[in-house]
């Protein structure tokens, strides 16, 4: 049974990656996880300078989800290259480095930083609906978005996944404009952005007011994006959004998805990314399926 | 003290005071966590997918106790559960407290009084309990035998009328070190407290949670100084927490 | 108590009404819920003649919500006049129909037809998702929308409420250009385009392949897209997505809607729309609100 | 016959096949329900929010019985409830069948075989009911007293093998009028065959449904005539069916 899978010509021994924000650098998840066994390990976004994020609360739970307002803190490349990278080393597995800036320049500080270091793919983040410059402006807007992919391919050593917002009229257009500035592949969805109130106390449940919408209520909107962008681009499609089981992950793949991310259920249960790949395995022994690649985009 | 996710027993459950609960689980979690220590309970309700954080109130030998407020359908869902119904757990989560204190003052308000008690049966020599209530009260059986109990309630019906400030200077406690775990005002006027009298202090935090391990970073706290983790003053309660030198960290 | 509210100058008993296409005509729905304690009944989509919809199956079940690409099934505004809006007039509650088309003029005909008729407003579904021509085309681009709602308010002797589309980059530009084009309200939002596919099957759950998503799922979604949609415009907002319950009804009016349609939920539960103008009721008692406008957009 | 969204209680329910389960459930819509007729039943999974169609198997005074397959996991929890649960039902739903037909020929495939359980004892005169299994039987023992059964076996195992259509021909069957529910290549089947004999046939279908009632136009089907309801050769299976004249609904 073959579940590999390649992108930009790097093969991963399965498609199961877990989505950025999710997973920490794994550090937090190798007491539940062997990291051994993911496709990749998507590591939480990065930037020039270690970021704050938000005020709290930065949660809250939704039907079916919830709402995160983070806004992408984290320690900055050097620490991060220092002990994330350093930890990750340890593993076989694919790293792929998701990468956050509030201006092209800050992105291509980190995208530098990393161009000698044991990385297999960036994932640029213009999509966090949480931070008030940068990120999702990238995301929204197919000029700044063809800026910032020729503008990263240009610096890049590894392959560059763009990683899209949900929250656009047309996702078709974006996954293209990607595409046509160099991108090697596309990742989505990032969160939609959603708001909750406290009817009682009248407040907003975030202190940010609006956060990011992920788990399985979303995985509808993400299928259908993830269908509508594999049928728009040649380049490969990381699809997420809601992965709770392996027929969740087989969905995305039969929508187009080369790989697939699981992302807010790992707060769920913490074991999610394992048990989506033995569910793919047993998938595939009983529909007596002998390559993944066989039902990519089997459904159109 | 690896942390599992498991489903466990609930072996009793008892209601022991206007939505408050006390309910037994049988776990291994139980022989691997240390006071101050919390567990994630998940609820089975399946548009709920985030666990809500319930501190350990004390432990038996493959078995734990926790006493939790229902605050919403999740916590009014775990209310529900009877003799030998499965739960959802994970853990154990968080650091605990350091149990190198003597003469130790233990400050609990409300929900924030359970992780006192197996502190109280944990830390040597002699031990202080106050304990805040609004009304009415709960587990004040249970310290007998490990502390010595002092009451406040906001309306007065026992013990010292007010706060658990009021508690302790109206009957002149003290101790060499201080522990508490409480609502935020009390939290804020416990370091405050110690401050003044010169008292080190571990203080208990709670805040909206996803993970529960660290991953996420939803629940971070300002801490005064760098911590290593986050490189920008933010300790995760779940993972870095819940317990924090008072010192370390800004409440305001 | 007063839980009236006023939208174009028209009072409403009260602030829940029915989402377009949850409710038929209430014909199907008056054995469950007396209709005459409804602040409106917002009708099933009529345009100038009868159509078929799409084929089979038209509904799919997802994580805390639903699927539905019904494509605009509906009789045609003759026998809809003739029989549905004479069922109406019986009741003492608001009559809100909705209006589709596949062009400017089918539109048009309708509100024409509609111009002499006992109806209190009119509702203009430009956000349909599951028709291959007008509909959501018109709600997805500031240009088509302004010119439809000029053109509907030139032509209608009702109010006038555009229906807004939530798959769109930026909702306040939509409802700011409906305010400007002279809409008397906006409604908001309909459901999100998503897809699922029968992996054992190997095809879409949907005969239409894409459909709108609704219930629970989508709230927080919709939450904020009405925050923002209130904050942007003058015009009443009527809001909706995913409403089950009397706090979830405050939650929109408390973002800055003046009134709230339940959808999905109808389906769920026939009495919803009732048990959430008693909840409304038995909120403001307890939070002692006389006036249900001292809270519409209190959290901001 | 009014509509009503009520928490009935399960009797009991036992397996009576591979994933077959029948459930008597007390309820006041057996008393007003019809052969036929379904009811719409609601998952407490809060992750599913439609409910799920099952038709009336048979009912006594305050009780009716369903018989259904698991199919997903909706159904899968139903199969779990024990006796006193509570169940959310909606019902009665749809037309039910016309109960005029004399020496009535009954056909039923696989889980559309219950609903004509009901019909069979509510029927007048001689009545004949072909039951068509993949393998495993349900049900013969429940028509003994009330019709003549014949079976078929698609693997041969018990009765005819074949399908329904086999074994009505292979033992001569016939009658005045069909009834039918069934998968769709059995329906399509016995509608060719009412015609080819020129016997009334009526049939139930099935479709994804979201409310139920006909409000929501999810589950339609094609229709000969231009009905009153649609204005387009639309009928509604929850409401305007699910039983219809074969004649006037398109099936191809």
């Amino acid at each position: 049974m073959n579940t590999q899978v390649c992108i930009a010509g790097i093969p991963f021994k399965n498609p199961v990656m877990t989505a950025s924000g999710t997973f920490g650098s794994g550090m937090e998840y190798e007491e539940f996880v062997d990291l051994n066994r993911l496709g990749a390990v998507v590591t939480k976004g990065v930037s020039n300078v270690p970021w704050p994020g938000n005020p709290t609360p930065r949660v809250a739970e939704t039907y079916g989800g919830m709402l995160n307002a983070i806004g992408l803190q984290n320690p900055g490349i050097d620490l991060f290259i220092k002990r994330d990278l350093a930890f990750l080393k340890k593993y076989d597995t694919r790293v792929i480095v998701n990468v956050c800036g509030k201006s092209v320049e800050e992105y291509l500080e980190v995208v530098e930083k990393l161009s000698d270091q044991d990385v297999d793919l960036l994932e640029i983040n213009v999509s966090c609906p949480n931070v008030k410059e940068g990120a999702i402006a990238f995301g929204q807007d197919v000029k700044a978005l063809s800026a910032i992919t020729k503008a990263v391919k240009e610096k890049a050593k590894q392959p560059v996944i763009m990683k899209l917002s949900p929250n656009v009229t047309d996702i078709k257009e974006l996954a293209k404009a990607a595409e046509a500035s160099g991108a090697d592949a596309v990742s989505l969805i990032n969160t939609i952005t959603g708001m909750k109130i406290d009817i009682r106390k009248r407040c907003f449940a975030l202190a940010n007011k609006t956060g990011g919408l992920s788990g399985p209520a979303i995985k509808p909107v993400a299928v259908r994006m993830v269908y509508e962008a594999a049928h728009a681009v040649k380049i490969p499609v990381i699809g997420m959004g809601g992965i709770a089981t392996a027929e969740d992950a087989i969905e995305f793949i039969m929508a187009g998805a080369t790989a697939v991310a699981v992302g807010a259920m790992n707060f769920h249960d913490p074991y999610t990314t394992i048990k989506v790949i033995e569910g793919i395995e047993a998938f595939m022994r009983e529909e007596k399926i002998t390559d993944l690649e066989s039902i990519r985009g089997c459904v159109n | 003290m690896a942390k599992e996710k498991q489903t466990a027993a609930v072996i009793r459950q008892e209601c022991i005071a206007t939505d408050i609960y006390s309910m037994w689980i049988e776990t291994s979690i139980a022989d691997v966590s240390h006071p101050g220590q919390f567990i994630s309970v998940y609820p089975k309700d399946r548009s709920k997918l985030l666990p809500r954080p319930i501190s350990i109130c004390e432990t038996a030998p493959g078995r734990l106790r926790i006493v939790y407020r229902i605050a919403g359908s999740g916590t009014a869902e775990f209310a529900g559960y009877k003799s030998g119904d499965p739960i959802e757990i994970l853990g154990p989560l968080g650091n605990g407290f350091p149990l190198d204190g003597q003469d130790a003052l233990l400050i609990g308000g409300g929900i924030g009084i359970p992780p006192m008690l197996s502190l109280a049966k944990a830390l040597p020599g002699k031990k202080t309990v106050v304990a805040g209530y609004k009304s009415e009260l709960f587990l004040t059986e249970d310290f007998a035998g490990h502390a010595d109990l002092w009451i406040a309630t906001e309306d007065g019906s026992s013990g010292t009328k007010g706060t658990v400030l009021n508690a302790i200077r109206e009957n002149h406690l003290t101790g060499s070190v201080i522990y508490a775990c409480g609502p935020m005002p009390m939290l804020k006027a416990v370091k405050e407290y110690a401050i003044e009298q010169g008292i080190p202090a571990w203080i208990s935090l709670e805040e909206r949670m996803a993970c529960g391990v660290g991953a996420c970073l939803g629940c971070v706290v300002k801490t005064t100084g760098k911590d290593e983790h986050s490189n920008v003053n933010n300790a995760r309660i779940c993972k870095d927490g819940p317990v924090f030198d008072a010192k370390e960290v800004d409440l305001t």
